[in-house]
């Protein structure tokens, strides 16, 4: 009798189907792992022999991919101008050296673990040689040491907070000293001393309005209000309650994403007009000016490196190829365009490597990249061999009814990048030796580094 | 009189700019109070879809926030294929979400009646699937709707010394609210006075009996549902002008509808308005006083303290035990 | 979590066949770094990781029926803990601004450590901290709401309401926490001097894994498990029996906390970086998923659904940019057809056919 | 003879509703008392007052001599006061077995449950219960398969389990067949011989069985109390159960 009851005494799992489960579970493990290893192949183009992986990493997907869809289609764009030879790739041949690029296309669907999940799959598994992507700043920090412990390269198209200077990174959006820079001073002469300034809660707004913030104070200016809305936030009546009530001269916006439409609407629906207090924008671009209906950003400004205004002949040919692939519709961007010319930064150097017959690997790639110059859309560009980071040229942009910005200021060429704020850190540079020992590269020079202009070598 | 206060507001302000911190002042605090209403419209609004399927039907329903969504991109879609005027959207967004709500009851919530776990979960999956599928639509990026122009400027309540409003609310705000308002009474008023209100009581409060008494309760059921889609969708139109349209974006509205629903008390439609007040001008009051991020940790933290005490939420009648 | 061990050794019914079992498994297991690439063994710890998680979240669902969308809280906390003790180890050298205070502190202004993170700086402070602090802050919880008559739905709302909450708290509170990025650029692990290499956290991982586990079918298996179940489907009944229901909720919620807890802060030396984005509702939904997918109250379920769904995502990945609305697709299925989740159908296909369900005819026992 | 169980001056409210108006009741040791009355006449809020499931307005429950007035449902169960609910309130998902042993008296906390193994005298304790109940054959089923009537015993046999000084039991015969409640009344017998039992009932033939004391509840108040042949008799009985000849057929 006891032995009955024994047997269905405790009736949850059982040791044996417990144990049956366990097996389970290991087998599906090993399953899993052991299906997990081809490569995915992107369209059906002929890719000749021998290709060179490249990874392109943007959520098309979640809450980033309002913008990263767009540095994706950039980037795409010059990809298959690379492999077709065309565009500001023609003449150089199909592909580099007869190599056509293949991409290796991940959506890491805007969530952080992903990109450091995925980052490490292209890396190890697909064995691409570098990675085109990231946005924020947050995506970026999550694959900085993925790709510092493989030592692989990642090209970040990105406008950014600054205070970093990786071996394994390339940065072709602007540093803080090409965007914030000139425009502090701008708004001071322009429109009066007293800032406010608004940001999305996290580093970037932060980082960005602790320099601008200092740089106003030196010349002068002051801020009277800092206020940060959680990222994502749509709802700004108590930020613009508060601008209201503190009678600045300007606003300095650093709101990303889909904030923007929503704080750039509330603004002019609560009263407040470009005429008297304008705005000033870090990440404000056309994208986000077509989302919000352009009667809205009229008269309010943005810094930026690029607008689809500036007028090159490579800038009119790349818009019109631009539109050509992807829609009339569609607008380009200051990011766009970064996530455009560090393609070809890329395949310079790829290309420079193949040419000496050298092997495409880290090594060589990155110091290939290092001082690669290219005639962009917004004018001459270069990375600068030191820290990395590119020599753009810095705007403000003045939005127009028909949401296009008549540029108001330019440098006259590109600056040089510094990846510290001297107004924060007088005297921190960073330089990288020849050939790149992945050693501490920062050194307290002790004095402020002035600004230097691209000179045409 | 006002004068006086801002001078000395402005006192105030030099003093503390250093911190670059906010001086208080009686007339900006009111004025933040009057704009909170603009808040508790939008929370009024998105959260009345879910006082039916939850409140009326106990639906635990985390696709809510597509369905405003959902209404966004209607009205969306209607401005840029046929020009539409946003205020004419309105009803036709709220077909579309409560035609695409009806067919989501037909389809998934039916066979999970009784089941609030599993219905929790599909509609979790269905607020995967419904994001993917406009994002294969209309691509990700933002989309851009039109607000109509004849709502547009202030409405001044006092002005300063100089002349410029002091305190002022937009008439687009009270716009949301009024059409907020309006969707609350008229939903009252289908609720309570109509037969085909009695008929979802009845199937609400007691399936069995109401089936007996020739309720064709599948019907009923499929048609509360797609009426609370609808008010979702109507939200959705209503704020797509004021906000930001992308697939993701009904995420945002999802835990403040949830928040507004349980704080109120999900029996009484009432319940719903009063908890929009409470939570619009709470979180407007705090967040003036200290900032955004930690007037939204107060409320939060507050909301959770209220459900632990009053579960059954603030305008419910203590039931028979 | 000691007593397990001594509870298996003490057991009358030694389960032997079990322990071979598991010993097979977890030996199969153990050579896979020798067989599988680098990235699948990263992808499995993490996987292994999020299944121990999805465990001690089916302890308090499966289990008890206490639905929570915040244990990505508990891992998360338990991942900063963790974080702060990489951070703060790094060597001068790694650290961009020279020094012992973190990156972000430097750019937030703080000009010294604060007093509660200080102590983080040693290895058996922050070991402590990694199952305290969720624990602790669990307790907290499990003691303000059990002891109310607050029950089901409001239970998850309050859930939802807390990782809501902690999220923007978290992320507003830059100077202590990192903001969004959260806590990066951390030194790798090396325990007592000795750098733990990728496939030695493998193996950790593994083991800690195996040991949640057993350990949590162990405890199931226990009279504690029959009240816990009990509390499931009845908690009033049982406290006419003489159990105070609201102290053994409050006891496998703190339990449950502080393994979600271990594996959030060996999560952080194999991804090198934590942040709100697993505080967020999004990931406690994940772990939610994970359970319902797998089938709750079978814990090796949700270990199953995590390192599966985990694959499949990995693979759908490759074949469309739109894998999201898969897995989507995936939920819907599953919930509709087969609601008893993976294992749990298998489990009772088996029961079925094992013994025929018996017939509910009002028979009459002898007297 | 000395109260066990003493309730004074009892009253419970639903929002505003009396459930019961001030109610007495002396329980002796070993007693077996009955309680009648017609439905809404408040028998089961009687029960539940005395175990905290409903909460008391006024007035006061000892046990003992200890005021357990609305004391925590659990420490009034281990005090010695055990409860079986109008509809068997068993664990369906369970089996008969497991209902028991949850049932069985000892220690409840929560290091005792996981370290605690399941003894000889546990296992005896548990094979006397389910023979006590007849259920020996069904210790193995899940609870759900079983019948109402078996329910209701493996109901009384947890009540048996914990080994309570009082046991209230709530028509512990509701929906058995005749044989099956007249086997109920025999349990209940031997339940009474080291036992204090109050029970509620409609079947007078199984009340006849058991009674010893009778107390008649009527709107919330004592309407009578005595012995089987003292409430057949009583005419304001007879009054209440209006229309019927007999209080033999109130159900």
């Amino acid at each position: 009798m006891s032995k009955k009851y024994e047997s269905t005494l405790l009736n949850g799992i059982s040791r044996r189907k417990f144990i049956k489960y366990s097996s389970l579970a290991v087998g599906s493990g090993i399953l899993a792992s052991c299906t997990g290893g081809g490569t995915s192949s992107t369209g059906d183009e002929d890719l000749g022999e021998n290709p060179i992986k490249v990874g392109v990493m943007y959520s098309t997907t979640g809450s980033i991919a309002i913008v990263e869809k767009s540095l994706q289609d950039a980037t795409f764009l010059a990809l298959e101008q690379i492999n077709t030879n065309t565009g500001p790739w023609e003449g150089n041949g199909e592909g580099i050296n007869g190599r056509k690029i293949q991409k290796v296309v991940v959506n890491p669907n805007s969530d952080w673990d992903l990109y450091n999940q995925m980052s490490k799959r292209l890396i190890d598994e697909d064995k691409v040689v570098c990675v085109l992507g990231c946005y924020t700043s947050a995506s970026r920090k999550s694959v900085l040491p993925v790709f510092e412990e493989k030592d692989s390269l990642l090209y970040y198209p990105v406008y950014y907070e600054g205070n970093e200077c990786s071996s394994n990174v390339f940065y072709t959006g602007a540093a803080p000293n090409q965007q914030i820079t000139d425009s502090i001073p701008y708004c001071k002469e322009n429109f009066g001393p007293k800032g406010f300034f608004v940001g999305s809660d996290y580093i970037y707004p932060k980082e960005s309005n602790r320099i601008a913030k200092a740089e106003l104070e030196k010349i002068g200016g002051k801020v009277v209000g800092d206020e940060y809305s959680p990222l994502g936030t749509t709802e700004f009546i108590t930020i613009i309650n508060k601008i209201k009530q503190a009678k600045p001269d300007f606003v300095l916006s650093n709101l990303v994403g889909d904030s923007i439409p929503a704080f750039y609407r509330q603004y002019k629906d609560a009263g407040l007009t470009s005429d008297k207090v304008p705005i000033m924008a870090y990440p404000t671009t056309e994208e986000e000016i077509q989302a919000m209906g352009s009667e809205y950003a009229a008269g309010h400004y943005t810094s930026f490196n690029y607008f689809q205004t500036v007028d090159t002949p490579e800038n009119a040919a790349f818009v019109e190829q631009f539109k050509a692939k992807f829609g009339d519709s569609r607008v380009t961007n200051g990011v766009m365009e970064a996530a455009y010319i560090q393609t070809f930064f890329m395949a310079q150097a790829m290309q420079k490597v193949l040419k000496e017959g050298g092997e495409l690997n880290t090594e060589t790639i990155r110091e290939a990249t290092r001082g690669q110059e290219f005639q962009a859309p917004q004018g001459l560009v270069k990375v600068d061999p030191d820290n990395y980071h590119a020599y753009l040229y810095s705007r403000i942009g003045k939005w127009q009814e028909d949401g296009q910005a008549e540029i108001v200021f330019a440098t006259p060429a590109a600056v040089q990048p510094i990846a510290w704020s001297q107004t924060l850190y007088p005297g921190r540079v960073c330089t990288r030796p020849v050939p790149d020992t992945r050693e501490s590269p920062i050194k307290e020079t002790g004095k402020t580094l002035q600004v230097k202009y691209l000179e045409k070598t | 009189m006002y004068a006086h206060l801002f001078s000395f507001f402005y006192l105030a302000q030099e003093a503390v700019a250093e911190e670059t911190a906010q001086a208080f002042s009686l007339v900006a605090l009111s004025n933040q109070l009057i704009n909170g209403i603009g808040v508790v419209g939008i929370l009024l609004l998105t959260g009345l879809g879910l006082a039916i399927t939850f409140g009326v039907m106990r639906i635990i329903n985390l696709a809510h926030g597509e369905f405003i969504m959902l209404g966004a991109y209607a009205t969306f879609w209607m401005q840029s294929t046929f020009g539409m005027d946003l205020l004419l959207t309105i009803p036709f967004s709220f077909l579309i979400t409560a035609a695409i709500g009806a067919l989501v009851e037909l389809t998934i919530i039916r066979r999970l009646y009784g089941r609030p776990l599993e219905t929790l979960l599909a509609t979790w999956g269905l607020s995967i699937v419904l994001q993917g599928i406009i994002k294969l639509i209309f691509t990700a990026q933002l989309k851009y709707v039109k607000s109509p122009p004849y709502i547009s400027g202030n409405l001044t309540l006092l002005k300063d010394a100089q002349g410029s409003p002091a305190i002022a609310i937009s008439y687009y705000r009270l716009f949301i609210v009024t059409i907020a308002i309006a969707l609350l009474v008229l939903t009252g008023y289908l609720l309570n006075k109509t037969d085909l209100g009695r008929q979802v009581r009845a199937v609400t409060q007691n399936r069995d009996m109401a089936k007996c008494l020739g309720v064709n309760t599948s019907l009923i059921d499929m048609l509360t549902f797609a009426y609370g889609c609808g008010l979702a969708g109507i939200a959705g139109t209503v704020i797509s002008s004021l906000k930001s349209v992308s697939p993701p974006m009904g995420q945002d509205y999802l835990v403040d509808a949830w928040m507004t629903v349980v704080t109120g008390g999900v029996d009484k439609l009432v319940g719903v308005l009063a908890g929009a007040f409470l939570i619009g001008e709470s979180s407007s009051g705090i967040a003036y006083l200290l900032n955004d991020p930690t007037a939204r940790v107060i409320v939060l933290a507050a909301v959770i303290i209220l459900i632990r005490y009053k579960p059954e939420g603030l305008f419910t009648i203590q039931k028979r035990g | 979590m000691a007593q397990s061990t001594i509870g298996i050794a003490t057991r009358s019914r030694t389960p032997t066949k079990l322990g071979i079992v598991t010993a097979i498994s977890f030996l199969v297991m153990a050579i896979l770094p020798f067989v599988v690439g680098s990235f699948q063994i990263s992808l499995l710890s993490k996987l292994l990781l999020f299944g121990a998680l999805a465990i001690s979240l089916d302890l308090v669902w499966g289990f008890t029926g206490i639905l929570s969308f915040a244990h990505g809280v508990f891992f998360t906390l338990g991942g900063y803990a963790m974080a702060y003790y990489l951070k703060l180890n790094l060597s001068a050298e790694n650290n961009t601004y020279g020094g012992s205070l973190p990156d972000f502190m430097v750019w937030n202004g703080l000009t010294e450590l604060p007093w509660f993170i200080a102590p983080l700086k040693y290895f058996p402070i922050a070991a402590i901290a990694m199952v305290l602090v969720p624990a602790a802050f669990a307790y907290l919880i499990g003691w303000f709401i059990f002891r109310s008559k607050v029950s089901g739905v409001y239970i998850t709302i309050i859930t939802l309401a807390i990782s809501s909450a902690l999220t923007t708290f978290f992320i507003s509170q830059q100077a202590y926490t990192g903001g969004t990025n959260g806590i990066t650029d951390v030194s790798k692990l090396s325990i007592f001097g000795i750098n733990i290499p990728p496939n030695g956290l493998y193996w950790i991982i593994l083991l800690f894994t195996t040991f949640v586990l057993v350990g949590s079918w162990w405890l199931t298996q226990s009279n504690f498990g029959l009240i816990l179940r009990s509390i499931k489907e009845n908690e009033k009944r049982i406290s006419y029996l003489g159990y105070d229901v609201a102290s053994f909720k409050i006891f496998i919620w703190t339990l449950s906390a502080g393994i979600a807890g271990i594996a959030g802060g060996l999560f952080v030396p194999l991804n090198r970086f934590i942040s709100p984005v697993y505080l967020a509702v999004a990931f406690g939904t994940q772990v939610v998923i994970w359970v319902a997918i797998g089938g709750r109250g079978t814990l090796i379920g949700p270990l199953v659904a995590a390192i599966l769904l985990g694959q499949i995502q990995n693979s759908a990945e490759r074949v469309t940019q739109d894998w999201q609305l898969v897995v989507g697709v995936l939920l819907l299925i599953v919930v509709l057809f087969i609601p008893d989740g993976l294992v749990g159908t298998v489990q009772k296909l088996f029961v079925r056919k094992q013994k025929p369900v018996s017939t509910k005819q009002p028979a009459i026992s002898s007297n | 003879m000395e109260s066990i169980l003493s309730v004074k001056n009892l009253q419970v409210v639903f929002s505003g509703f009396k459930a019961l108006k001030g109610v007495d009741l002396e329980v002796g040791d070993r007693e077996i008392v009955t309680i009648i009355g017609p439905n809404g006449a408040g028998k089961s809020t009687l029960l539940d007052a005395i175990v905290s499931k409903s909460p008391v307005a006024a007035g006061n429950v000892y046990f003992q001599g200890k005021d357990i007035t609305n004391k925590n449902p659990y420490d009034i169960a281990r005090m010695g006061i055990g409860r079986k609910f109008q509809n068997p309130n068993v664990y369906n998902e369970l089996t008969v077995f497991e209902n028991i042993l949850l049932a069985l008296k000892g220690t409840h906390g929560i290091l005792n449950s996981i370290t605690a193994k399941l003894t000889k005298t546990k296992k005896d304790k548990i094979i006397d219960v389910l023979d006590r109940i007849g259920l020996l054959g069904d210790a193995g089923t899940i609870v759900s398969s079983l019948s109402h009537g078996q329910k209701q015993w493996v109901e009384i046999g947890m009540v048996i389990a914990q080994d309570p000084s009082v046991v209230l039991l709530d028509e512990p015969t509701a929906g058995m067949t005749p044989e099956e409640t007249h086997a109920t009344g025999e349990i209940i017998k031997t339940l009474a011989r080291d036992h204090t039992v109050v029970a509620i009932e409609h079947d007078m033939e199984f009340v006849k069985q058991i009674a010893e004391r009778i107390i008649v509840l009527h709107q919330g108040a004592k309407l009578a109390e005595g012995s089987v042949e003292e409430i057949q008799s009583n005419p304001k009985v007879v009054e209440v159960y209006l229309g019927r000849e007999k209080i033999d057929d109130a159900a």
